[in-house]
């Protein structure tokens, strides 16, 4: 049975990928289970200079989701470099390192400077709802989206994923963008952006007011999206959004996804992303599926 | 790594106060390595309906049995009271109170409402500890006795005065204070208490152990979603309640 | 205690409405309990001739979720008319009609017809996402909304309400526009564009392929867009989308709903309306609220 | 109205064939009212996780209990299956078989797999009805030892020649239809099966009803979303199963 992948000339041993996020730097997990076991780690949201995030509460639970307002709080990237890269090249895993800035240079320095420094993918944050400037702003506009693509290209010597916003109209022309500006692959989908009130209080849950939503209440919508972007660009697709088990991770593939991310399952249980990849093999088994990417975009539209 | 996920069986279960209730579950990993401000991850539903675990303090352990209190607030803890069997637990988490019998030789422990279960265990392992222990009213209170078999010196307050010294836990402490020599101050219980206390041990030059709440979501310190403000401000400003506490010295955060 | 709102000078007896499309013409909730319980019923969508609808299956379960993919089956405007206002004029509540069209003229007549029908409102669904012409291709773009709610509103001697679809960018600017055109109240929000694959089969679920979310799993996207609606409008806000419960009512209601529409949740409980109604009064009894006014918008942003 | 929802205490449960479970509560309500062919729409779980009940036909009923049999399929009947106290139920809903046994003087009763359990009910009302009852293996033959006891005249059929007859069901009524004079047919099963006696019933004029499965919202015919296509055509094409149906005369539908 293969389990390989290969997202824009980078091989995974397996299609499981952790979402940015929601895996730190690896070191917690890596302390329950061996990060060998994942095709590749993508690593918490990081900006050019330190964060320190959003005020809390950052989280909070809603019905079969939950709603996030991290807000970016990271180390900065040359710490990540220093700190975190030697610790996770013990591993096999390939590296992904999700960055996010303020503006188009922040992407560009930031794609400069990791492009040296052992990670295997660069995947622009250009969705992240939960901070003022850059994020969110840049990735719910083609133009924009074009233009940033271009231009970290022409900084980055690594393949470079763009990663899409679901809060957008229609996800197809965000994906033809990014295309068009040389993207190596797409990721998607971030958090759709929603809100929680305490109604003892009558406050907002989370201090930032809003958050982003993940988890399985947001699956439909992000196979969906796969299924969409899938149609309309010739890139290889990491698809995620609610994936909790393996039947979940082989619904992505169908859609037309060549791995799959996990981000909030982890939260629940710890070992989310070793018994997704065992789900994947039993339906492959199942249904004598020798190669996992037998099963990309192999929806039957009749 | 000294946590893991544990399905533990469920060995007793009673509601000890109005939806307050007591368990004991099997589980001797988490019994012999928990210690006192460490807690738990808990599985109350299941993973669809409600992707998050809640947070709940080991209460107490002995031998392969570690005991936790929780209060019925809402989906998850509703849900977690219905569950007879067995319980999906990660753990031991986070950071314990620091002991030293040796620096601290007259420890106060003061807790509210439900934060005083995280206190019994320390109450234990400390000599003699004067305990404080502030409940809203009379049916609040709960673990009275087993504080009094850890010390001879626990003290109930109630807000209303219907059992006990009648007036906030802290009152007790001022005068404490006033009176004795108080070396560390341990205190877990609701945001205003946890304030006033920090407050207190501050202007008096006491070390000052608090235990902090906050919504998680990994619960091991990989998401950055629980963080709590800390005194060192910029860059560093949070920290995470689940992997750098819940237990702080008073000094090192804003409340 | 009083439950009675106003919307755009039509009172209701309390804030409960049944979502469009989910209660059919009131005939099979109204044989379980008397209508008069509801503040208004919104009737199944119409067009201005009758359709068949989308090909089977059109309903699958999602986490926290439903799919739909309907396609506005229903008997036309003239048969609405002649056959269901009579029934539902025997009841004290209000009656909204929803109205989808695939021109702005089919909108434009029907405003006319229903004018002096003896429905209370019309509701303008330019959101739902199951049919091709028309639908959600008017609800996405904010010139177009613009437009046809002037035109709509030179034909219709009635309030109108229009529908916002949630597969936007930016759901103020399309709430804006309908203000500008002069909606007397908005509604939102209608479904979430979804699939969903069935990998035994490998086939989408739905016979149309995508189809629209709703039920709990939205929730943290309807308050949200409701809560950003109420901040850059003055129109009065008919709020839905996951709720199933009381609390869940009191929360649209403090983010800035002036009534509440319960759709998904009745298929579960058939009295869903009435018990969610019975939880806003517990609310109010608890927190010594007199009026239900009191409530709307209320959210403490500090 | 002769439907609403009842909290059902469950009286027996059991596996009687690998993932086919069945149960009987307590309801004398639908007991009363429910005719075979109806079916109920019950509640598998909480309404925030699962949002849809899910349709399971009238098994038979009798002074106030109900049954029902259910195979344990997906999400939903794996969690009915947990419930050991008490099932919420929307009935009886639907419309039943049309029984007229002066003018059917012949009936024959033919069912696979699942869809033999709406026919028990049925099967009993009649007058020593020629049953088939087509099952893929011998261990998934459910229901034998019933259909005996409603009738002389019941034939099992399994498509791997492991239990009695060794084929399909079908061909057993074929045979039949050839034989012997039959004025109506009642069927339910798999798609296929339908599609075949909806052919030879038609194609030898004999008047058929067959009860048909379709995803549901609602239940009660208010959400449009269990359509089947009917011969009708045009903006009429498509009818409600849970309503109009689930049962129709074979020559309404198109399969
Ligand atoms: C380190 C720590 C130890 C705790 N120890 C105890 C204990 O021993 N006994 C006890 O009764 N309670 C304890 N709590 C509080 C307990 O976690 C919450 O009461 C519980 O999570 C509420 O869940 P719910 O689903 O019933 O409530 P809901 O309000 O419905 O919860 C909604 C969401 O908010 C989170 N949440 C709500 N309140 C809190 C809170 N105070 N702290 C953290 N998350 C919250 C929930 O986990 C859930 O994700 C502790 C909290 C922390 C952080
Ligand atoms: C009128 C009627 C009578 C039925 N009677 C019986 C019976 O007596 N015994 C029995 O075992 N089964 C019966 N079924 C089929 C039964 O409803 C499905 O097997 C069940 O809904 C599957 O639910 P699940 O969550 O386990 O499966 P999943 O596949 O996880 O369900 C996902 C969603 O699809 C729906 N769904 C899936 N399959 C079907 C289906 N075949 N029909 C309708 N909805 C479906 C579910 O209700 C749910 O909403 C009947 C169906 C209908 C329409
Ligand atoms: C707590 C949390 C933090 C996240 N931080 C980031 C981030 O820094 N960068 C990013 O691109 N996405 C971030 N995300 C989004 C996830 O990577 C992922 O796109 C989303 O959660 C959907 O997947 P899921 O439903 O499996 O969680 C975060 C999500 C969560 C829950
Ligand atoms: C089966 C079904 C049919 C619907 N049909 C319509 C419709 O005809 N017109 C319309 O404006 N909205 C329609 N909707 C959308 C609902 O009115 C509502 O906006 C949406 O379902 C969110 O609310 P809920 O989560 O409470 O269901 C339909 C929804 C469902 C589930
Ligand atoms: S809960 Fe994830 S870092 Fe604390
Ligand atoms: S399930 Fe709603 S009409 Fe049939």
């Amino acid at each position: 049975m293969n389990l390989k992948v290969n997202i824009a000339g980078v091989e995974l041993s397996n299609p499981i990928i952790t979402a940015s996020g929601t895996f730190g730097f690896g070191r917690e997990y890596g302390e329950m289970y061996s990060l060998d076991e994942l095709g590749a780690i993508c690593v918490k949201g990081l900006t050019l200079a330190p964060r320190a995030g959003n005020p809390p509460p950052r989280i909070t639970e809603t019905y079969g989701g939950i709603l996030n307002s991290v807000g970016l709080q990271n180390p900065g990237v040359d710490m990540f470099i220093k700190n975190e890269i030697p610790e996770l090249k013990k591993y096999t895993c390939k590296i992904i390192a999700n960055i996010a800035g303020n503006t188009i240079e922040d992407y560009c320095e930031m794609a400069e400077r990791l492009s040296g420094s052992g990670v295997d993918m660069l995947e622009m944050n250009i969705s992240c709802p939960n901070v003022k400037e850059g994020g969110v702003a840049f990735g719910t506009n083609a133009k924009t989206i074009l233009h940033i693509t271009q231009e970290v290209k022409k900084h980055a010597k690594i393949p470079v994923i763009v990663k899409l916003s679901p809060n957008v109209t229609d996800i197809t022309e965000m994906a033809k963008a990014a295309e068009a500006g040389g993207a190596d692959a797409l990721s998607l989908i971030n958090t759709l952006l929603g809100m929680a009130i305490d109604i003892k209080t009558r406050r907002p849950i989370l201090a930032n007011i809003t958050g982003g939503l993940s988890g399985p209440a947001v699956k439909p919508v992000a196979v969906r999206m796969v299924y969409q972007v899938a149609q309309c660009t010739k890139l290889p697709i990491i698809g995620m959004g609610g994936i909790t088990n393996g039947d979940d991770a082989v619904e992505f593939m169908l859609a037309g996804s060549n791995a799959v991310a996990v981000g909030t399952a982890n939260f629940m249980n710890p070992y989310a992303c070793v018994s997704i990849k065992k789900g994947i093999v039993d339906y492959m088994n199942q249904y004598h599926i020798k190669d996992v990417n037998d099963l990309v975009g192999q929806v039957v539209i009749k | 790594m000294n946590h893991d996920v544990y399905k533990c069986k469920v060995i007793s279960k009673k509601e000890i106060a109005p939806n307050i209730v007591d368990v004991t579950v099997l589980c001797r990993e988490i019994a012999e390595t928990a210690q006192p401000g460490q807690f738990l991850h808990i599985k109350c539903g299941d993973e669809i309906s409600m992707p998050l675990r809640r947070p709940i303090s080991i209460c107490d352990t002995f031998e392969d049995k570690v005991r936790f209190i929780f209060e019925r607030k809402g989906r998850g803890t509703n849900h977690l009271n219905l569950i007879e069997d067995e319980i999906d637990i990660l753990g031991p988490l986070g950071n314990p109170f620091t002991i030293s019998n040796d620096a601290f030789c007259n420890p106060v422990v003061i807790g509210g409402g439900i934060g005083t279960y995280p206190l019994l265990k320390l109450a234990k392992l400390l000599e003699k500890p004067t305990v404080y222990l502030g409940f809203r009213s009379k049916s609040q209170v709960t673990l009275e006795e087993d504080f009094k078999a850890a010390s001879p010196n626990v003290t109930v307050a109630t807000d209303d005065g219907s059992y006990g010294y009648n007036g906030f836990a802290i009152e007790l402490l001022k005068d404490k204070i006033k009176q004795d020599k108080v070396d560390v101050i341990y205190s877990c219980g609701p945001t205003p208490m946890l304030r006033a206390v920090k407050e207190l041990a501050e202007a008096n030059n006491i070390r000052c152990q608090i235990s902090l709440e906050q919504r998680m979501g990994c619960g091991i310190g990989a998401c950055l979603t629980c963080s709590c403000e800390t005194t060192s401000g910029g860059t560093w400003k949070y920290k995470r309640v689940c992997k750098n506490g819940p237990v702080f010295w008073s000094t090192e955060v804003v409340l």
